[in-house]
């Protein structure tokens, strides 16, 4: 097949996908063919045609499921007009959740109202969970063996991310021994804590580390 | 309780206390920041707690207010102004002033340790602020984190996923494919839900009986007066023969067949129940030995 | 405003829609603005559009509703192949209704309702006789002469049983976890979704309408 051929294809399939699409999922176009591209072609056809979007109203962008077109941040006060509805807005109460999720997963319920001092009503996670947003990635070992919440791909398609690393780092707890050198009051499982958000790899992997960790 | 507070924010009660611990020391200065006016009229008082995350989120406000260290904190002060609003609120949001209370709880024990006097060689001990401090803080990071993400593009809000029309082509209809182990699965399902196979012991009848009920109707749909003998075949052996002449009494105990014989030791014929041909009409096939 | 600023929202605007624009409704993305682009300018900007994807995989198609991108017939034959379906599904009520035309034939309509509790829809017996799976194999003596429904050789066949027989007795299968525990039933929930790659939202709107077409 002609590489201009294939990058027809490749363009008019990633325009047409309501789902992103990876290298390997856009090979399986051309399973059928008698000259099936190159990975490599495949890799080059999606460098050019982000190149080529370059400087327009949207961007060929990798986020964790595959890649996807998508309109730019910049001209979306017009092109939002285009949609009737309104995007959804998330009260404080569901967006901290969703962080603490984020940043502390795999995490319980009760660890979530811990840390936020209030109880969480139920209707945050029914739709963090039909959002596909969070799912249950375990369940911790303690009595009534509570469920365990992790990030889903979906999340971070919807955050425009291809990994949680491009997170910001949560801000750093300020070491009061520096103060008071005598009170040495953080204690050690605090210190671990890890700045940067837990990697989704690492959540789907092993559930055991949740259950070392707390 | 608020009468009597004691004035950590003043110099002479830092410096009091300076002794012990240097809980009014700040960055190396001695304590002096004056208390700020906390006060907010109680009319404004239910659309500012709607504005709250909860305790720890007040009392973080609280402190933003005073324009404090988080390190720093003057828990006396604090108090005083957390337990007020506490008074306020509970005349107010009743169901909401729990999770405010324990808090406040919280602050008047930190508070009433520190004004105890302490020996010094228990210097050691924890400082009574430390778990609250930590607890501050931690929730102070993720409320931060949640404005961050909150502040991140986002489809729908920031950003539309294009999604252009695909051409339509003829496109083959897929029948659904059935495996063998849903079918066992629907049947084990149904026969949990169903009592009737318990009550009636359905469970002893082999298979090979019910599709032979099948075959005979089959035959009995092509030809409706079919010789009893012609139902079983030699190849299938003894066992084929009592399979067909079960099925057979099980037809007919369902009145779906008939059996005729127009004389002893003459040809015994099946048909389709119901349909009136010469000869004698019987009702039971127990009447019919092989 | 720039006529590139112009181009690249009109371009991004005509992609991201979810249904054809005209001119008039391409103009209204820019009625907030303070400067508004002139009928002309928006034209302009859809021809030089038009002819940019002469060559490409997808098109800028007027319809009687307004502009569209869409793809190309000619690559629909790669572009289609992000459909690939996940085989629709037949209902519980289906599979139910085929076991106990399996296990009870001959049965009357009747008989499954009454197993099942519930009435069963023609649609079903109408499958289950086109797929040639089901036959009519007599009436019943009873009033009404309900028809009694029995299995075919194609069912067998496609099962790739020679004889019935070689199904677990119906003892078996009240055990059935424990007995074939290779069968591994599994629930709905864990069977629905293997993170393969293909399947797009479009799918499961496809199995739904699958389940609900008998």
């Amino acid at each position: 097949m002609e590489f201009k051929q294939l990058k027809n294809i490749i363009e008019a399939a990633l325009l047409a996908a309501d789902h992103p699409l990876t290298v390997d999922l856009l090979l399986k176009l051309f399973e059928d063919d008698q000259q099936k591209p190159a990975k490599e072609d495949v890799k080059k056809v999606i460098s050019e045609l982000e190149e080529e979007c370059a400087e327009r109203g949207y961007e060929l962008k990798k986020i964790a499921s595959g890649y996807r077109y998508q309109t730019r941040v910049e001209i979306q006060g017009w092109v939002s007009k285009l949609r009737v509805e309104r995007a959804p807005r998330y009260s404080r109460a569901f967006m901290e959740t969703l962080a603490l999720v984020v940043y502390r997963q795999p995490i319980t319920r009760a660890e979530i109202e811990d840390v936020r001092g209030v109880s969480i009503s139920s209707s945050i996670f029914k739709v963090l969970l039909e959002r596909e947003w969070v799912k249950i990635v375990g369940h911790k070992e303690v009595p009534g063996r509570p469920a365990m919440y992790g990030t889903t791909k979906k999340l971070l398609d919807y955050f425009n991310l291809s990994t949680l690393n491009e997170l910001p780092s949560l801000a750093e707890i300020k070491d009061l021994d520096q103060f008071h050198p005598e009170l040495a009051f953080m204690d050690v499982e605090e210190k671990k804590v890890p700045d940067k958000p837990v990697q989704l790899e690492a959540i789907e992997g092993g559930v055991e580390s949740a259950e070392t960790r707390h | 309780m608020t009468e009597e507070l004691p004035k950590p924010a003043s110099d002479d009660a830092a410096q009091a206390q300076q002794n012990e611990m240097p809980f009014a020391m700040v960055h190396g200065e001695p304590y002096s920041v004056p208390p700020q006016d906390l006060y907010i009229p109680p009319d404004a008082l239910e659309i500012f707690l709607d504005a709250f995350e909860g305790p720890l989120d007040l009392l973080l406000y609280l402190i933003k207010r005073q324009n404090l260290d988080i390190l720093t904190l003057p828990i006396a002060k604090i108090t005083q102004q957390y337990i007020e609003y506490i008074g306020l609120m509970s005349d107010l949001r009743l169901e909401l002033a729990a999770e405010y209370l324990v808090m406040a709880a919280m602050l008047a024990e930190i508070k009433s340790r520190m004004l105890l006097p302490r020996p010094i060689e228990e210097g050691e001990e924890d400082d009574p602020r430390a778990e609250l401090i930590r607890r501050l803080q931690e929730y102070e990071r993720f409320k931060k984190a949640a404005e961050d993400i909150n502040g991140m593009p986002r489809v729908e809000r920031d950003i539309l996923e294009i999604n252009v029309l695909q051409t339509e082509v003829v496109v083959e209809k897929k029948l659904p494919q059935v495996e063998l182990k849903d079918l066992m699965h629907a049947l084990q399902q149904v026969l949990r839900r169903s009592e009737m196979y318990a009550a009636h012991e359905i469970k002893k009848e082999t298979l090979s009986i019910r599709e032979r009920m099948t075959q005979i109707l089959s035959s009995l749909a092509v030809d409706d007066f079919v010789e009893f003998s012609s139902l079983s075949t030699v190849a299938e052996g003894r066992d084929g023969v009592i399979v067909t002449f079960a099925a057979i009494l099980e037809l007919l105990k369902d009145r779906v067949i008939e059996i005729v014989q127009s004389e002893i030791f003459a040809p015994i014929y099946v048909k389709p129940a119901g349909q009136v041909i010469e000869g004698a009409r019987l009702e039971e096939g127990r009447d019919y030995g092989i």
